[in-house]
């Protein structure tokens, strides 16, 4: 795990880099399984995953079973993932159109998705496609993999800027999907949401991070429901 | 006598386009498997008033999107940056950033154009039921988010859903790898995205292709789009430097 | 055209053989059109192109673009056609799944299905399906095939056995799909169906039969509209 | 870990189904594309109270529909024969001919079986449906007919169509040409058919192949199912007689 530099601000100690997120919501992921990662954070997942684990990635432009990019000015426009870059072709790939790629995941059959977040309220519901003073943003696959897969993990930073925070009672911004969130995963806590009881449980904390830390950049009501451990 | 459904230019391909009409162009957002020259062409046309129904749209140029970095990209902003088109249905309209703003999103602020955004596997889905016949679907995505506005709601089995509806235009340009003389079409890759759909939602179907071959050059196995499907074909110039 | 033998019965003059029937009915195939044949009669059809036309030749298992069968005992199970023969291998051919052929099918856009019928009503409605004192009977692809192919064309005999009449004032068997049918060719009359007003048109009879032959064996009533030609 | 799904032989492959599943069976009807080993295997595990779904099932034995003249036809009747099955669901279940008399039929007259026949297009758009997440779609296949009564009716652009709900089974029997390790398959011919629709509509999908191959031994143009649809793969003996 990296972690550098000196807290910021009021920090006790310092938040998880991008990658180090990234390897702990890698660390869920479970062998054989179909796996859909959005972009930025999530994306940065399959950079770590555990030993012995094999995944099969899925992107929403119709292919399952890709790896690495592409060298820079090497990639083939026809061969692309859905952020827009550059897989290389590697043994055990499928190619589809975007009917069969969405009846995978209107279907139900995406084990896991990893997406980012605006916000994520305390009953799971989920906010990341707009940002309302713009009024205008993207959906793209976002919603039918937040709807359907069948869990949903939010990898992210813990905080929107000047710290307002991201994980909310309630959220205010317009839904990608109500009470889709199973686990958040950010630079300084992994919480697990119950749906049924509709609470957040603080599972794990980064380094030098206590409980009381860490609900002072939620707002959502963390509970204890077992041990408290450090982010590995 | 022999179907041959070749058209000699880009040019003559869309020369009947109107203006007010409803355009598909296939592909996913980036270079591969758009018609970028069809495309091209529809803009040189100068009709305007018109819809346009695609995916991810008019982010390529501002982001590179798709795009190899030694090219220049193109995008559906062009038919906004010309005023042809005045409204855009799609999934992903904008990027995240606003620095530069995209065509579209810059038509959108000055009043010059709609924009339709719809769920990435609801707007397939409503393509693909215009070609199937299915006038209406549900559909669990959507439920509870701004989509959902208007929209009839049910239940199945204790899970709520939304009716969707056909999406029908009255152009569809895509692109394919290869065709035969008779229209039948295969894809390379991840170029297929929403063109196979597409080519069976819109009154007429037109194909840009990199090459085309007698009847009996593509594999029985790997037609990908049949040939009642297609109406136009327009084969590319050998060595066009646009992926 | 083949009509041999003398006439049956009553009969004023031969009725024409299913080849005959099929040849006729083939007759109106246009040139690059899609296009559905059923079971017996309508089967016998791709045996009549016209000189320079061209069809494609689409069936419910997943086929478009199959012309002649294999010779007896050189087929291929894996390339068969809805009929459960096995067409050879020709240039152009294409091989889909069932929900393909049926996107085909439901969306409209085959042209023309010629199929067979046990009754047809003077309005277009089709009974192809079931006889109903049998209790049990099979759709397959017909109700898909004569509710959304753009033209349905019937290929039969005109009378079951005992001279029932088969073209009805309204069907007493169970449906296929109502007000469907455009176009009737029999072994003694072709028949149009102007669906709008309701009315049957007689157009053509076979050597022989005049007007009040055929509508003796008819128990919708037909109409004239323009002249009334021999079958050729 | 590779992901490897092979099952030793058709009998392990299917030896967990219970008593009262439902079974989706592949195929069109005939021989090719039909999961005959596996089907074999499940009469011999001799299981009952099962429900059906195929397509054109059961006419076969009597006509020889789809097989080849030198060999004696194996179809759905088997289940029916056997006492095994008390429901099917499919779109042909009987021959134009009585006689002889169809397993399925016979089953019917006798009250040993409920037979609910379902327009072909309307069948296979279930099966999708339940794969795809659609819980429900509108067809106009069927409206005016038996296949309409207690269904809603709806009218969309003044056409009136009928509402059809998912179909989805416990376990899918396919047949497929070639499969790697990993379970991505390819179809050879006509023989995809209620395949590939069924492989993403049963909880569990077992699959009959002539040959499996290692992970890269499939184009990936190739992938007619996706390995994610597909839980055991069993191939079958080198030179077995049936097709």
């Amino acid at each position: 795990m990296t972690i550098s530099g000196k807290p910021a601000g009021n920090d006790p100690a310092p938040r998880l880099d991008r990658a180090a997120v990234a390897k702990r919501a890698a660390r869920d992921l479970v062998d054989g399984s179909t796996v859909n990662l959005g972009i930025g954070i999530p994306a940065l997942c399959a950079n770590f995953l555990p030993d012995g684990v094999e995944l099969l990635y899925h992107a929403e432009n119709g292919i399952l079973g890709f790896k690495e990019l592409s060298a820079p000015g090497e990639g083939d426009p026809n061969l692309m993932d859905a952020g827009g870059k550059f897989p290389k072709l590697v043994p055990g790939m499928a190619f589809f159109d975007s009917v069969e790629s969405f009846n995978l995941i209107r279907g139900g059959h995406i084990d896991v998705t990893v997406l980012g977040a605006l916000q994520v309220s305390r009953t799971g519901d989920l906010a990341n496609w707009i940002i309302p003073k713009r009024g205008i943003g993207s959906i793209g696959g976002a919603m039918d993999l937040a709807a359907n897969a069948k869990r949903v993990v939010i990898a992210m930073e813990h905080t929107a800027r000047g710290d307002t925070p991201k994980i909310v009672e309630e959220c205010t911004f317009p839904l990608t999907a109500p009470g889709c969130v199973d686990e958040i995963v950010t630079d300084i806590a992994v919480i697990k949401i119950d749906r049924v009881s509709g609470r957040m449980i603080l599972r794990e904390t980064a380094p030098g991070w206590s409980f009381d830390d860490v609900q002072a950049l939620t707002e959502a009501t963390l509970v204890v429901d077992g041990e408290i451990v450090e982010i590995s | 006598m022999p179907i041959n459904k070749i058209s000699n230019s880009f040019v003559d391909a869309v020369a009947d386009i109107p203006s007010g009409a409803s355009i598909m162009i296939g592909g996913f957002g980036g270079a591969g498997g758009q018609p970028t020259r069809l495309m091209m062409a529809l803009r040189d046309l100068g009709v305007g008033d018109l819809t346009i129904i695609g995916n991810v749209a008019g982010i390529s140029k501002t982001t590179g999107y798709g795009w190899p970095e030694h090219l220049d990209p193109i995008d559906h902003g062009m038919f906004f940056e010309s005023g042809q088109a005045t409204k855009i249905t799609c999934s992903f309209p904008v990027p995240g950033t606003t620095n530069p703003l995209s065509e579209i999103e810059r038509a959108w602020r000055e009043g010059r154009a709609e924009v339709d955004i719809v769920p990435q596997g609801t707007l397939i889905e409503r393509i693909r039921s215009a070609g199937a016949g299915v006038p209406a679907f549900y559909t669990p995505t959507g439920v509870g988010t701004p989509v959902a506005e208007g929209k009839e709601h049910r239940d199945f089995d204790g899970r709520t859903y939304l009716l969707e509806t056909a999406l029908s235009a009255d152009y569809a340009l895509i692109r394919a790898q290869k065709a035969d003389t008779r229209g039948n079409l295969q894809y390379t890759g991840t170029s297929r995205a929403f063109n196979p759909a597409m080519a069976t939602a819109a009154k007429v179907t037109i194909v840009e292709v990199d090459e085309i071959v007698e009847v009996g050059g593509i594999d029985p196995e790997r037609v990908e789009t049949l040939s009642t499907y297609v109406n136009r074909i327009v084969q590319r110039e050998a060595g066009d430097p646009l992926p």
